[in-house]
């Protein structure tokens, strides 16, 4: 029979029931490979439920450090046994299986094409610990050790983990060591070690971190300025707020007092949480939230009103797989829509589409500086396999001469001076009006704030014409904010070629990858990464500048398609999508095909516009 | 229409507070309600609260939400930023606002429609949190600005303009706001201002969530007989508790009341308040007491008003959130950004 | 001095003061003009407050019976001091204005190219009432009599309509017939009547009604058999309910029990009212709620559960100006995106756009029909122009014949003869699945509706395939929906031309006039009204068809031609907007204009992109 | 995973109710929640009190919002139809449901995050409409579902998983029931199927709102020391004011206890409750006295459960809206259009 044999390149996939601790064991063993100086990209794949349910890690090994999902499973570790037939089902002929042998399976339940590694961890997991908790719980950390063993890693690097996560807690570094060691020992008696499949230390690392996309955007709301932030729990965005508050605390206590120097309230719903983020901004502060597509539905109303009342706001939104309560753990990019024209009546908001932890930190901390620029709500459009996966990335860096741009703000002395001051009234022609901060001035400046129309001056008007302006005021400044928002990455092909691509978010390592795939298959795309909306002048020059583009998302109806062509004025038949939205983050492998096929077939025809057709 | 502007010249002669703000600082523009509408004495009533405490107006921030009683806050302390949100989710805004500035004094001006029907979540909440605000609802049974309709506030058995009885359970907010926190509660009567200016005074003093309800008829839709909101019928069954004065921490305390009669509560700023007792012996301290005498009271269709709930050692939020003394929106740069130094460390730990 | 002349076309204008009486009165002139059988269009411009803010009527008599908006004013009836300085300026020069002159004006309070004519209104009343609120409230009855006079209309009539409206309450006939009348024998005494201005009898109205849209949605609602309304006031939607409240009453009372065939519910917000129709339509009756964008916006998170767990539902939006809460006693078509792509993740919903009562009584029947064949929100799109105003229209019908189609409802019966029951399988290929309602039997056909993905029996599921096969089916019900909507309707040129105008909703009467206006200019344009989304066929053919297609709105960024270029593919260039949003009604000129400048331009440069522009 | 279906095959030896089902008839789908939490008793208790009362299984209906509680409706009464709606809004989706066929029997499952977070305003004013259905909060204070943080019933004080005290006031959803116009109040405790199995059953049988708060601990985020919402805690400080025995109106009534300690209770339907009173003097019919008792027992710390509070003459949504006998979804085409003639009619006077 064959075995697969690759050296820092495969998939291994962990099947575990959830609430059984496995998680940190799977992240202790990717940190391993990892310190290793082998680049890993890890995926949780987990159920809306906190115990008893299938819960799947899948980590992909590349040594070319590859984000993106490969698909496949190359190794599978088979915990569960309610998912077992289909674990089985999913390893690639010649793969691996290391499974609990401690209950006898008939031979029907394996496979003949793969190599089968049965381990006792209960058995030996019964004798050696005597307490039932530390039974269940060593048993993860004993299949790391095995792992480590059939895989040639080195153990110590595994022992330094454990000595690091539980630093302080002697007994538990003692039990989880032993653990790993007779599950390491264990492989090393009773298997011929390594399998086909190995680590060997290298340095693709470099100086990446490793860090999940909702802990950067916590810390780069800690570096925006941020000091109140108004939730309400939702996954996949918790952790957000779970971070900045970490981070806060770390960051942000008062070294005298003890005091904090921020505020972080969950509300009672998303209503409450973003109407306390208004409020918070009107009064002049930085102030964000975090939610998902429920939340975001939840905040129509809300996001209008910070629209036309034109109050900074920043809203995450870590997305998920919708519509309605849809797949509350899984990943989608399909709230570009809701976000963009927010809220009834003509509006349109500020989106920002970070690819990965590195640029989600920068653009929280960026997303700001454009809210109190701007004076309007700006979205963070993440998603679930960014936010909840811990990825390598770029180390974060912060440029200590950077000021907060706390925008048009008037203040007292200003005031004093005699400077006019018309709330809704566009003095730079940039269609961004001056603001004052409650409190400001005894006597001047002050102003009532509506989310009914009034004149320049914020006095209640019902005339047409005050309207008008206020409208057409509103339109200039997105024209401004399409020049602030972060400009466009573009990658050439290597050859000059009639196609482009355009994709955003955390569709960007499987794109970096299917680039690569198809150039080494000759099929030459240039690429653009879109990183912001209201789009910027370099999208649509890059659209005229090619035959097609590919538009790829992760979405049914090709939502960033839809606003590039209404926005630019576009001809749709340009654009052809690219569409996945299982819920399942896309591969490059899906986006290689769908792109290289299309242009396979425009080899031998050429273009008509039945060929732009859905892609998934 | 009822207030319309005096002329600016008046003002010189006209009396000044400690301060030297005269009453007519602390007015707003020309009021848009309807002639005889309870929200204007309201209004009145806080123009005149706030010249008496020698606040100075753009100390404060006045938030509201939509509805003939949410139009409001435009109409006093034009010199005050204001924020009329949306409909009953002016609680989160200043909630916000109170995050971001504690310094400054948080009026949120709301209606039963707003509080008691779309708002009723958010008005709960904010009570529960301790937001340091006055929150004063101008209940007049209906939605005045929808022309008419019942609100949640209206008594089961109150007779509509059009003759419909209504046949659902009203919504007390006072019992509400006693039973969610509020820390500062009362009921008064928008035709009853010697109540109610030293009633907003004592809510401005205080320190935690101060939950006022103020009975203010509805002259267009729910001033007719047969309405349990209707001037007439609210003059028939009011029951005040007490009459409060409130003392400036740096005024001498003179009470001409016969010892006895009179309770002495001091707020965290040494603001005094005086409660002169009135018929029944009703301690306002006493928390379950009061929620029992209201309910009493309510089921014998009387309406319990006055101070009737205080707690002189009243928390807020920002004690709960232990945040730092200076306003959040003053903290700058250097108290937010940890640096690159900060950074660079961080990430070697994420190796 | 010249003074326009006239015979049933011109418009008056009623300037008064908001709570003040005067909408009865002016109604009542209206109706007597239309007794006369002359066509009039009313609208009321009216402040978002109770009293005391200024008001107008604004009447325009078009023996044509134009239905839209003219623009202009002949005849100002000035009743209103706040307003009077441009209430006097609005007036065509050669116009006619109507005053109450008890109190003196200087000349310079006036214009020298107006008629004047002034009534000393207050004082006659004073004189001839004891009681003051009688004082106040039959000043505007003598203002009717004296137009009456003035415009050569038959007091006859008005007396009619005075004995109609207060039939059993004599005391009042009489006072009103008196002041009427007082008003009507001062003029004749005072002026040379007829002004220049006049009615004549004639039988333009033919069979015709006349009514406001939100009352004809109300009885359409009743014909359409829906039976639970959940509602929050909001302007200008709170007059549906009232009306399907007294048509209910009327028409639905048990004439033995005196018990209601129906439920209406004022609920606490507009959450509560879209899940009470969420939750009747789901136990099986037609249920619908009515209101406007800002409850459009909360609504949307329960919108989406009712896409995503098919549910029918009818949301009546009677659009009025936005974002927020924007222009609330304004009209706008500016929630079509907001209605089309509700609720976070991939949706489309289906959307109709009645042109006036007439339709807005079909349409409200018609789509309870829908939401229970397609078994999703099916969203009634009117605006505050034909909601609130009152409309001559083709009389309602309908076939009694005609059975409510309750879509596909699985009984006791069928499950008991063993069909088989999955919920959300799509058995005959149209994408719609069967449902039960509960209580149906005692063992079968139960489910479990949910928010969350599922596979095609109603039990949760989080697999990849089970999400795409129900997405995939969501989209051919969309195609089936295509279908059912009602069709397109086309209004041909005289001749045959590469222009083509594409709009909807109560644009239609302006609409048809600056066709005619265009057609007598020789600019010739064919014009399809699209009366539904997603959008027929015959949509696509139609923009196919021609060289450039106008598409005329009533918001600021054009919704529909968005929708347009989405849904169909489209080349963005093709569709030229017409654009009109300052929250008054479109108008006849303000179209014809637009449209015959961009054909006047092409006619001299031929087809670029740059003629793509914003007209507005 | 607390309830793993039983085979098929015992059914047939099980012991069978009135209409012949048998237990297993009212169970539903394997249960996905934490091994001991106590949503599954409460669901076991649901399953044994529809059992006993005979109840067609498909003449319920099951409403829930979006919670580990709100999974719940699923493990129970497989052959009813159930709607998980969204989060905080099943109050309004049973209002609803219960408008267009007023002759099922709602059952609406709600956590304390739906009902007193998110959900608080849906719930306020589904009790005070009178919406006939049985309404049960499975109260861990806590939100299960998103991982453990405090929710608006935790109590001021009590210690999360992780240390940190709650400083908000805590929301009593059994207090504001009473307040708000329920007819049928309980508390409940999850690990007490003893009392809490005839609580529901009373409710069922309920005409009008009926609530029971049921303290139900999350085992795996709030069920360690210093939480007031554990298992101990709640057995410690669980103050019960009495039990209750519901009869079915067609078994004669025999009770045991001593004459004097019973107190009866014919409902509606003809179904009787007896409630045998511990400890304390307490009287379930008296609304004030019912809310006065419960703040003072909570302010000493103590949980008072029991059958709190019951309205023999309740009314419902139905009654106030005078709607026909006829559930309105059995209406027919001819019952509800007018036709043609009219409409002409109605046209003739449009003219
Ligand atoms: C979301 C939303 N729904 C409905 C409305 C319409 N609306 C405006 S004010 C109001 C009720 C106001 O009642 P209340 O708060 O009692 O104020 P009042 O006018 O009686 O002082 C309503 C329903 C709105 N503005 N927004
Ligand atoms: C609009 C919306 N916001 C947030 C969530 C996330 N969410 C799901 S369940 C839940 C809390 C559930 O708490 P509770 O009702 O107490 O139920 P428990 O899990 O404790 O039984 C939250 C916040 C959601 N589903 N929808
Ligand atoms: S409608 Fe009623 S509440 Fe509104 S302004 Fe008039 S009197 Fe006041
Ligand atoms: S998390 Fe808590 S509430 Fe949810 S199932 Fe587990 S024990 Fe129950
Ligand atoms: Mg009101
Ligand atoms: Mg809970």
């Amino acid at each position: 029979m064959i075995a697969i044999t690759a050296t820092n390149d495969f998939v291994i996939k962990f099947a575990n029931v959830n609430g059984s601790g496995s998680a940190s064991a799977n992240e202790m063993f990717a940190r391993a490979i990892i310190r290793m100086g082998v680049p890993v990209a890890p995926r949780n794949i987990f159920p809306s439920n906190i115990q008893g349910m299938p819960t799947w890690y899948e980590l992909r090994v590349s040594a070319e450090g590859w984000n993106g999902r490969r698909g496949g499973c190359d190794l599978m570790v088979a915990l569960n046994a309610q998912t077992w037939d289909r674990d089985i089902a999913e390893i690639e002929p010649g793969g691996y299986l290391v499974y609990d042998s401690t209950r006898e399976l008939p031979r029907s339940k394996f496979r003949d094409d793969i190599n089968v590694i049965g381990v006792p961890l209960t058995a030996i997991c019964a004798k050696e610990f005597a307490n039932p908790t530390q039974r269940a719980l060593f048993k993860n950390i004993m299949y790391v050790g095995v792992l480590t063993a059939l895989l040639d890693m080195e153990f110590a690097v595994v022992e330094q983990l454990i000595a690091q996560q539980y630093r302080g807690k002697d007994k538990l570094i003692e039990g989880n060591r032993r653990a790993a060691k007779i599950g390491y020992d264990h492989a090393r008696e009773h298997f011929a070690c390594p399998l086909g499949l190995r680590i060997e230390r290298s340095n693709g690392v470099g100086d990446r971190i490793f860090i999940d996309g909702n802990s950067a955007v916590g810390l780069g709301a800690v570096y925006g300025g941020a000091t109140v932030a108004a939730w309400y729990p939702i996954t996949p965005s918790t952790s957000v707020i779970e971070a900045f508050s970490a981070y806060c605390r770390k960051y942000r206590t008062d070294p005298d007092s003890g005091a904090a120097r921020y505020a972080i309230v969950q509300a009672e719903d998303e209503l409450a949480s973003i109407g306390m983020v208004i409020g918070a901004g009107w009064n002049g502060v930085r102030a964000f939230t975090a939610t998902s597509g429920p939340g975001i539905s939840l905040m129509q109303e809300f996001i209008g009103l910070a629209y036309f009342a034109e109050i900074p706001a920043v809203i995450v939104n870590v997305q998920r797989g919708g519509p309605s309560t849809g797949m509350p753990t899984r990943t989608q990019q399909s709230d570009l829509v809701a976000c963009a024209y927010a809220s009834h009546g003509d509006t349109r908001h500020v989106l920002l589409f970070p690819e990965d932890p590195h640029e989600c930190f920068t653009f929280a901390a960026q997303s700001f500086d454009l809210a109190e620029r701007l004076q309007t709500p700006v979205f963070i459009m993440t998603d679930l396999d960014i936010g909840m996966n811990d990825r390598l990335c770029a180390p974060f860096d912060w440029d200590d001469s950077r000021c907060y741009d706390r925008g048009k703000v008037m203040s007292a002395e200003e005031l004093d001076e005699g400077k006019s001051f018309g709330r809704y009234l566009d003095v730079d022609g940039d269609g961004i009006p001056y603001r004052t901060i409650p409190g400001t001035h005894p006597s001047k400046g002050a102003f009532f704030t509506r989310g009914t129309t009034r004149n320049a001056y914020a006095k209640y008007s019902e005339a047409g014409q005050d309207y008008v302006y206020n409208m057409e005021r509103l339109r200039r400044k997105q024209d401004t904010a399409r020049k602030l928002i972060p400009a466009p990455v573009l990658a050439e092909a290597s050859q000059s070629t009639r196609y482009g691509v355009i994709h955003y978010g955390s569709t960007s390592p499987a794109m970096a990858e299917a680039l690569a795939q198809m150039e080494a298959d000759n099929v030459h795309v240039d690429a653009l990464r879109v990183r912001g909306f209201p789009f910027a002048d370099e999208v649509n020059a890059f659209i005229d500048a090619h035959e097609a583009v590919f538009v790829v998302e992760q979405n049914e109806s090709g939502q960033l398609r839809s606003m590039l062509i209404n926005e630019g004025d576009l001809n749709p038949k340009k654009l052809i999508r690219v569409l996945h939205y299982d819920g399942t983050p896309i591969t490059a492998r899906f986006i290689a095909d769908a792109i290289s096929t299309v242009i396979e077939d425009r080899k031998v025809q050429p273009l008509t516009p039945s060929l732009n057709k859905v892609m998934s | 229409m009822t207030y319309l502007a005096k002329p600016r010249l008046l003002s010189e002669l006209q009396p000044r507070n400690e301060l030297g703000y005269t009453r007519r600082d602390y007015e707003g523009a020309i009021s848009t309600l309807c002639a005889g509408c309870g929200h204007d004495s309201v209004s009145a009533a806080i123009v005149q609260a706030c010249y008496e405490l020698d606040i100075q107006p753009h100390r404060m921030a006045k938030l509201s939400g939509i509805g003939c009683s949410s139009k409001t806050p435009d109409y006093f302390l034009g010199a005050s930023h204001g924020f009329n949100s949306v409909h009953g989710r002016m609680p989160s805004v200043a909630t916000g606002a109170a995050l971001a500035n504690r310094d400054l004094i948080y009026l949120g001006v709301s209606g039963d429609g707003d509080s008691a029907s779309i708002g009723i979540g958010q008005f709960a909440h904010a009570m529960r949190r301790g937001v340091n605000m006055t929150y004063i609802v101008e209940n007049n049974g209906v939605y005045g600005l929808t022309k008419g309709q019942f609100s949640a506030t209206a008594d089961k058995g109150s007779k509509s303009k059009k003759g419909v009885l209504n046949a659902d359970s009203p919504i007390d907010l006072v019992a509400l706001a006693l039973q969610l926190g509020a820390s500062y509660v009362g009921r008064s009567f928008s035709g009853d201002k010697e109540q109610l200016i030293p009633l907003i005074k004592g809510a401005l003093r205080h320190h935690g969530p101060a939950f006022i309800d103020v009975i203010s008829p509805c002259v267009t839709f729910n001033n007719h007989a047969g309405s349990t909101k209707s001037y007439d019928y609210v003059r028939e069954h009011n029951e005040a508790v007490n009459r409060i004065e409130v003392i400036m921490s740096r005024h001498p305390i003179e009470a001409s009341y016969a010892p006895g009669s009179l309770r002495r509560v001091v707020q965290h700023d040494g603001s005094v308040l005086l409660l002169r007792k009135l018929g029944t012996e009703y301690d306002p301290t006493d928390r379950i007491g009061a929620m029992n005498h209201l309910h009493e009271r309510h089921a014998l269709g009387e309406i319990v008003t006055g101070l009737l709930y205080v707690d002189e050692g009243a928390e807020d939020m920002h004690r709960n959130l232990n945040t730092v003394e200076t306003p959040l929106n003053q903290l700058d740069d250097a108290d937010l950004c940890p640096g690159s130094l900060a950074l660079d460390a961080l990430n070697a730990s994420l190796r």
